[in-house]
C-alpha cells in the first residue's frame, strides 16, 4: 500500500462514522444518537423532524436547516443551506472518491488523473484508473515504456472536454487495459504503473 | 404558421422550445440518441423519434440522421437550438434543400458570420470595432505559431467554426514554440469533437475586458430591432455561468453605442433571425472602448434575462421570422428591473469545473415570485456522459439589481440537486462575492477570486444536520416513511400544546 | 425595515411572504399547528413555533396565541397574509398594544371597512355607487327574512365580518321564510366558523355581473396609488377560482371611471397599506356600471397578477408602508402584457367541489418561461381537514390574453398532484371553453357551465396509458426501478438503431 | 346486501382489472398484457416506457402520453394529460370510492351521505359513513328515530364548509356512532339505518 496519494485506511470502521464530501473537502461526522452528533471531537445536539419527503427539519443550536437527503445503496446524497453532499459509512473510501493526485498539469484543465493501490494484495504497483465516464481518446503508451512524473499517458474526453491522465510519479508501465474508443466508468483501471516508488512500500 | 417542429437538440433548451409551440399551437417532435430514450425533452415533446448513438456525431450532429427524422416524421420546420448544428450553414441548407423550414438565419448569413474573418469584415464594413486578430492560412502548429507572434500575447486560440467558447485556449507565452503548438493542438481536437471542424482562429486577448452583447432580430429585408443588451462576464473555463440583463454599470450613452453598433451591423447584413452580436468592453464611463467579437447567428443560452426584462418570447419571435409573419417584432423591448441567469451545470467546481455524469436522484427546483426554471431534467433523469453538462437555468427577475440578485441568492439555496455533483454551490458563491454585488465584474473574475468562489458555504451546524438526517435516511433504506409517522417521530419534537408555545429555531 | 417578520399564516401565502422576506434580508417566523407540524410554510420559514391544536380556532385564529408567540421570538412585526385573521381589527390592535408592528391598515381603518355598513357608507361618501343592500340590526331568523324582503330577491346572505366568499347564500324566494331562515342559519354557523363573527349582511344581487376590483395602496397620509385592475368572475361556491389582469373587455374609459373610483375611496380613508377595492360591473362598453362591493384591507389572493403586469412585489410594498419607508411606491404601475391565475384546490368538482384532505404522495409543479407557481406543498406535505383547500397558485405571462391562457393551459397540462383529489381538470376546462377564451365572463359562468367543467378531458388512449402504467407500477411496488434499468426495458421499446429512425409518436 | 346504492359486487375479482377513478366517473379496464389493454371489451395495444422518477411514456396509437404514478398500498395514484385518476384492483370497493348516494340536498354544496352495507355478515342494514375526514358539528337523530328519505341525520364540518350526511332511504335509527365534535376519517361509521329497504334483500 505504498502509493502517497492513497489516504490512510481508517483503523476500523467505527459504527456512526459517516465521510460528508462537498465543496472538494471530506469531513467526518459521528452520528452518536438520533440527537447528538460529533464533528471534530466537539458534540453537538441535533433535533431531527422529518418534513414532506425524503426531507427533514434539523435544529443545531440557534440553527435551523431543511435537508434533503436521497439514499443511493449504501450511500446518501444531500442538500442543506444550498451546500450538497456526499454520504457514505466512514471506512468506505472508493476510488472516486479518493484525493486526486498528481503533478498539476500543464494545460487549463487540471489534473485528470486517479490512482489507488493495485490489487488486494498490495502489490507495489499503481492503477490509473477513470476519473469519471468517458472515452478514451488517445492511448499513450505501451507497456514496457518508462515514464516521468506528470508523463501523460491515456487521453478521455467526456462531455465535450479532453481530459489527460498522467503518470503521478516515475515508474514503467506494466499493463495497458484500455483502449482507443473504450468508454469507461469511474473507478475502471486504464494502465499499471510499475517500479520505484518515491517511498517504502508497505510491510 | 408551421404544423410540426422538429427539435434538432435536447436538454433544456429543447424543453423550452417546447412550451413556446405549446402556446402557438405547433407540434413539436423530440430527436433523441440512445442516451437519451427517457430524457426530459422526449418526454415533454409531443412526439419523438430516436436518431442514432450517444455519440453526438452520430445522432445530434448528423445532418442526414435529422433531416431523414424530419421527413419521416413530416414536420415542416426544424429548430436546431443552440450548440450542436445550430450555427452550421450546411445543416440550414440542408433543411432548405428537403423542403423545411430552418428556425434560423439563412445559410448564407450563417456561413458569413461563421467565418471568423467573414465575420470580422463585415463588421469592419459597417464601422463596428473589432479585436485584432488573424485566421491563419498556415493551419499547421507552424502557422500558428506564427499567428500567434504577429498578433501578440496573451492570444486566444478559438475555434473557427465554433462559439459558446468551447475549445478555447489561451497563450501567453509567444516564445514557446512546442507549448503553442501543443495548445493549438488540443483546441484543434476539441473544436473538431464539438463543431466538425478543427480550424483556428488567433485572436489577442483583452486584458480583464467585460462580456457585453446585444440581441438582435432581423426579418431579412432590412428591418432589424434590438432588445437591449446582457453582460456575460462571469465565466468559468471560457463558458458564461451568470448572465444579466441590462448590463450593469454601462452609461446610457455607451449602451447607445454599442446598441446601435450591434444594429447597424445586422442591418447591414439584412440579417433575418434572431441573433446576438457579442462584444468586449474595455474601460468604463461614457469613453468604454467596445470590440465586435462575433454575431452568434442562433438563440443564446442566456435569452431568459431579456425575455424577463423585455417580456419578449424570444422563440416565438424566431418562429415567427422564419415563417415569413411581418408581425414578428415583440410588441415591447425596452427593458423594465433587471434580470440574472444561473446556469446550474453537473459540474465539479472543485475539480476545475470537471462535468460529472450520473442519475439525478433528487430534483427540487425554485419557483415563486420572479423565479423562472428552464429545465431540462427531472427526478431520476440520467445525466450522459456524452452531451454539455448544463441541466437547467435558473433566471430571476427584480426591480432593481440587487433585488434580483437576493432574489437569485434565496432560489439557489433552495434548489436541490442530488446524485450528481453541481455547481450550485459556487453559483451561490459568486452572487454573494462582493464583486459581483458591487456590480460589473470582468471576464477574469472566476479565475480570480477562485478560491473563494469554490469554497463551501457549510459550517459545523449544516455538517451536524446533514449527517444526522443522512444517519436517519440511511437507516430507513432508500425511502423514508410518511412524515408524521408515529415510528418516526421517536426522539423528534412530539411536545404537546402546553400553553406557553413551543419554540423551535 | 424589519428585523424578525412573525407570519400570523399558513400554506402558501406564508411561503409567499417568506420569499419576498429574503430578498429584503428579513428573518421570517412561521407559526404552525399541530396539523401543521411539517407543513411547507414550516419548512421554508428561517424558524419556526407552535401555536395550538389543529382547529383554527385554537391556533391561527387565536389573537392571544399569536401575541404570545410573537414576542416569545422577539418578532418586531407580524404579517397576517389573508383569511384568518387578517382583516380582525382586533388582532390589529393587539399587535399594536403588544409593541409590534401588524403589516396592514390601521385598526380603524380594518374596522371601518370590515363593517359593510361603514364600508358602504364610505363609498357613497366618495361618490362610489354601492350595490343595494342592509345589515340588518335585528339578526334573528324574522330580521333576515324582512331584510330579504326589502331588498329583493335574488338576495345574497354574507357575514359581515367575512370576505373571500366564505359563507355566502343566496335566497331567491323571498316569501319562503323557513328557507330563508334554514339559509340564514348555515350561512351564520359558517360564518361564525371562519371569522368567529356571526353577524349578517344582506344585498341585492346583481343578475350575471362580472366582479372586477382595483389594486391599490396607500401611505395614510393622503398618497393613493393604483396598480391596475383585476377580472376575478370565475366563481365557484362564491369563491374565486381563476383571476387574471388587465380585465378582458373593459373599455379605457370605464377602466379609467373604475380606478379613480378606487383611488378616491382609499384617499377619502387615508388608506394606509395595500388593499383590494371590489366592484361588481354590469353592462359593457364606454357606459358599462359598476358598483362598490367592499374594500379588502390585506392582501389578495390573487395578488400575483398584478405583480406579473406591473413588476411590483406587493408583499414588499406592504411591509415598506408598513415600516414608515417613504419609497413604498412601486416604480412602475401601467400593466403590460397579461397574466392569469388558477387557484389549485384539493376540492372534488365532480361533487360540489367537496374539499378534499390527505397526502400527497407526488407533486410536480410546472415551470419555464412565464410560469410562476406559488405553492403551500410538496411531496409527502399532509393536506389537513382543518383548512383552506388552497394549495397552490399557478400565474402565467403572456404578452397577450391569449398567450397567457394557451400558457396557462400547457403549465395545468403538466401540473401533477397525487394523493388528494384537485380541481386541476376543471381549470383546464375553464381556459379551455370557448367562454372563457373568448373574453369576459360573468360571476356565473362555472354555475351555467358546470357539466362541461366538471367532464374530464381524458379519452380511451388516455384510459389506456394510464391502466398500463398503473398496472406496472403496481406490481413493482411503491418505488420504481430506475429508468433504463435493464429489468424494466422488457416490453417496452428498445429498437436499436437499424439505419431508418424509430418512429414513436 | 340490498343497499340501492351499492353497486352489485363483481362476480370474481378479475387478477389484472383495474378500476380508474376520474373526472367524477369510474371505468374499469383490463390489462391483458405488458402491450395490451382492453377497454370495454375493445383491445388497445399500449407500449409503456419508464421515464424519470415513478413517471412512463406511453404510446397508444397514435397518441402519447406521459404518466405520472404514484402507488400507495394497493391503490394507485396516476396523471395523464392534465386528469388524475385513483387506481385500485376491481373487485376491491372501499367505502370511499362508492358512488355517492341518495337525493339531492336542498343546499348549495349538494349531498354528503355515504353509505355502504354494514357488516360483513350481511344485516339488512345501512350504515352512514364520513365520506372525508371532518368534525361532527350536529347529531340530528336518536337511536329508534324513523327518518324518511333525505333526512339530515349527521351534521359535518370540514375545511369550513357545512356537509349534511343524508338518510338514502326512509327507515328506523339503528345505532349512532358518532357525537358532537368528533373529528371523523373517511369510512367511520356514523350511523346505522335498519328498516323496510326498496329493495328485496340479498339472500
Amino acid at each position: 500500500m505504498g502509493d502517497p496519494t492513497t489516504p490512510p485506511a481508517p483503523a476500523a470502521a467505527t459504527p456512526g462514522e459517516l465521510l460528508l464530501r462537498g465543496g472538494g473537502s471530506t469531513r467526518r461526522v459521528r452520528v452518536v444518537s438520533d440527537t447528538v452528533v460529533e464533528i471534530d471531537g466537539r458534540r453537538v445536539a441535533v433535533q431531527v423532524s422529518p418534513a414532506g419527503e425524503s426531507e427533514f427539519v434539523v435544529t443545531v443550536g440557534e440553527a435551523r436547516h431543511a435537508v434533503h437527503v436521497a439514499v443511493d445503496g449504501e450511500r446518501a446524497w444531500a442538500a442543506a443551506a444550498g451546500e450538497s453532499f456526499e454520504i457514505e459509512p466512514a471506512g468506505r473510501v472508493p476510488a472516486h472518491a479518493a484525493p486526486v493526485a498528481g503533478p498539476a498539469s500543464a494545460t487549463s484543465h487540471g489534473p485528470a488523473s486517479q490512482t489507488d493501490a493495485a490489487g488486494a494484495g498490495g502489490a507495489a504497483g499503481t492503477r490509473l484508473s477513470a476519473p469519471m465516464p468517458a472515452t478514451v481518446t488517445a492511448v499513450l503508451v505501451g507497456p514496457g515504456d518508462e515514464v516521468s512524473a506528470g508523463d501523460p499517458v491515456v487521453r478521455l474526453e467526456a462531455m465535450k472536454m479532453e481530459l489527460v491522465v498522467s503518470a503521478p510519479r516515475a515508474g514503467r508501465i506494466a499493463a495497458v487495459h484500455c483502449r482507443h474508443g473504450d468508454l469507461v466508468q469511474p473507478g475502471r483501471p486504464l494502465v499499471a504503473l510499475e517500479g520505484p516508488s518515491s517511498r517504502e512500500p508497505a510491510p | 404558421m408551421f404544423q410540426r417542429l422538429l427539435i434538432a437538440n435536447r436538454g433544456e433548451i429543447a424543453v423550452r422550445i417546447v412550451r413556446t409551440c405549446e402556446t402557438l399551437g405547433i407540434a413539436t417532435v423530440a430527436v433523441h440518441s440512445e442516451a437519451d430514450r427517457n430524457a426530459r425533452h422526449v418526454v415533454e415533446a409531443d412526439a419523438a423519434i430516436a436518431i442514432g448513438e450517444a455519440p453526438a456525431s452520430r445522432s445530434y450532429l448528423s445532418i442526414d440522421r435529422l433531416i431523414d427524422a424530419a421527413r419521416a416524421v413530416g414536420a415542416d420546420a426544424v429548430h436546431p437550438g443552440y450548440g450542436f448544428l445550430s450555427e452550421n450553414a450546411a445543416f440550414a441548407a440542408a433543411c432548405t434543400d428537403a423542403g423545411l423550414t430552418f428556425v434560423g438565419p439563412s445559410a448564407e448569413v450563417i456561413a458569413r458570420f461563421g467565418s471568423k474573418i467573414e465575420a470580422r469584415r463585415a463588421a469592419r464594413e459597417a464601422g463596428v470595432p473589432t479585436v485584432p486578430g488573424v485566421e491563419p492560412a498556415d493551419q499547421s502548429p507552424a502557422g500558428i505559431v506564427a499567428a500567434v507572434r504577429r498578433t501578440g500575447v496573451p492570444a486566444l486560440l478559438k475555434p473557427s467554426a465554433g462559439g459558446g467558447g468551447k475549445g478555447m485556449r489561451i497563450v501567453r507565452e509567444a516564445d514557446d514554440d512546442a507549448a503553442v503548438a501543443a495548445e493549438a493542438a488540443a483546441a484543434r481536437r476539441e473544436a473538431e469533437a464539438a463543431f466538425g471542424d478543427g480550424t483556428l482562429y488567433v485572436e489577442r486577448r483583452l486584458e480583464r475586458p467585460r462580456h457585453v452583447e446585444v440581441q438582435v432580430a432581423g426579418d431579412g429585408e432590412g428591418r432589424v430591432v434590438h432588445l437591449g443588451e446582457r453582460d456575460c462576464s462571469v465565466q468559468r473555463r471560457h463558458q458564461k455561468v451568470v448572465e444579466e440583463a441590462p448590463a450593469p454599470d454601462l452609461t446610457e450613452s455607451t449602451r447607445e453605442r454599442l446598441t446601435a453598433a450591434a444594429v447597424d451591423l445586422a442591418e447591414a447584413a439584412r440579417y433575418d433571425s434572431v441573433g446576438t452580436v457579442e462584444f468586449l468592453v474595455e474601460g468604463a464611463g461614457d469613453d468604454a472602448r467596445f470590440y465586435f467579437l462575433e454575431l452568434n447567428t442562433r438563440l443564446q443560452v442566456e435569452h431568459p434575462v431579456t425575455e424577463l426584462v423585455t417580456g419578449a418570447d424570444l422563440v416565438a419571435v424566431q418562429l415567427r421570422i422564419a415563417a415569413g409573419r411581418r408581425d414578428w417584432a415583440p410588441a415591447r423591448r425596452e427593458p423594465r428591473g433587471h434580470a440574472i441567469e444561473c446556469r446550474v451545470c453537473a459540474e465539479d467546481p472543485a475539480t476545475d469545473f470537471r462535468p460529472q455524469a450520473g442519475r439525478i436522484l433528487a430534483c427540487r427546483e425554485p419557483a415563486g415570485p420572479g423565479v423562472r426554471v428552464d429545465s431540462g431534467v427531472g427526478p431520476g433523469s440520467e445525466v450522459p456522459v456524452h452531451y454539455d453538462p448544463l441541466l437547467a437555468k435558473l433566471a430571476v427577475w427584480g426591480e432593481t439589481r440587487d433585488a434580483a440578485r437576493r432574489r437569485a441568492l434565496s432560489a439557489l439555496r433552495r434548489y436541490v440537486v442530488l446524485g450528481v455533483r453541481t455547481n450550485l454551490s459556487l453559483l451561490q458563491r459568486v452572487l454573494e462575492h462582493p464583486r459581483f454585488a458591487r456590480g460589473a465584474v470582468g471576464v477574469g473574475f472566476v479565475d480570480e477570486e477562485r478560491a473563494a468562489l469554490v469554497a463551501s458555504g457549510a459550517d459545523e451546524s449544516v455538517l451536524a444536520a446533514v449527517a444526522a438526517s443522512a444517519a436517519r435516511a440511511l437507516r430507513q433504506g432508500p425511502h423514508s416513511p410518511p412524515p408524521g409517522a408515529p415510528a418516526v417521530a421517536a426522539g423528534a419534537e412530539v411536545d404537546p400544546w402546553v400553553g406557553l408555545p413551543d419554540w423551535r429555531l
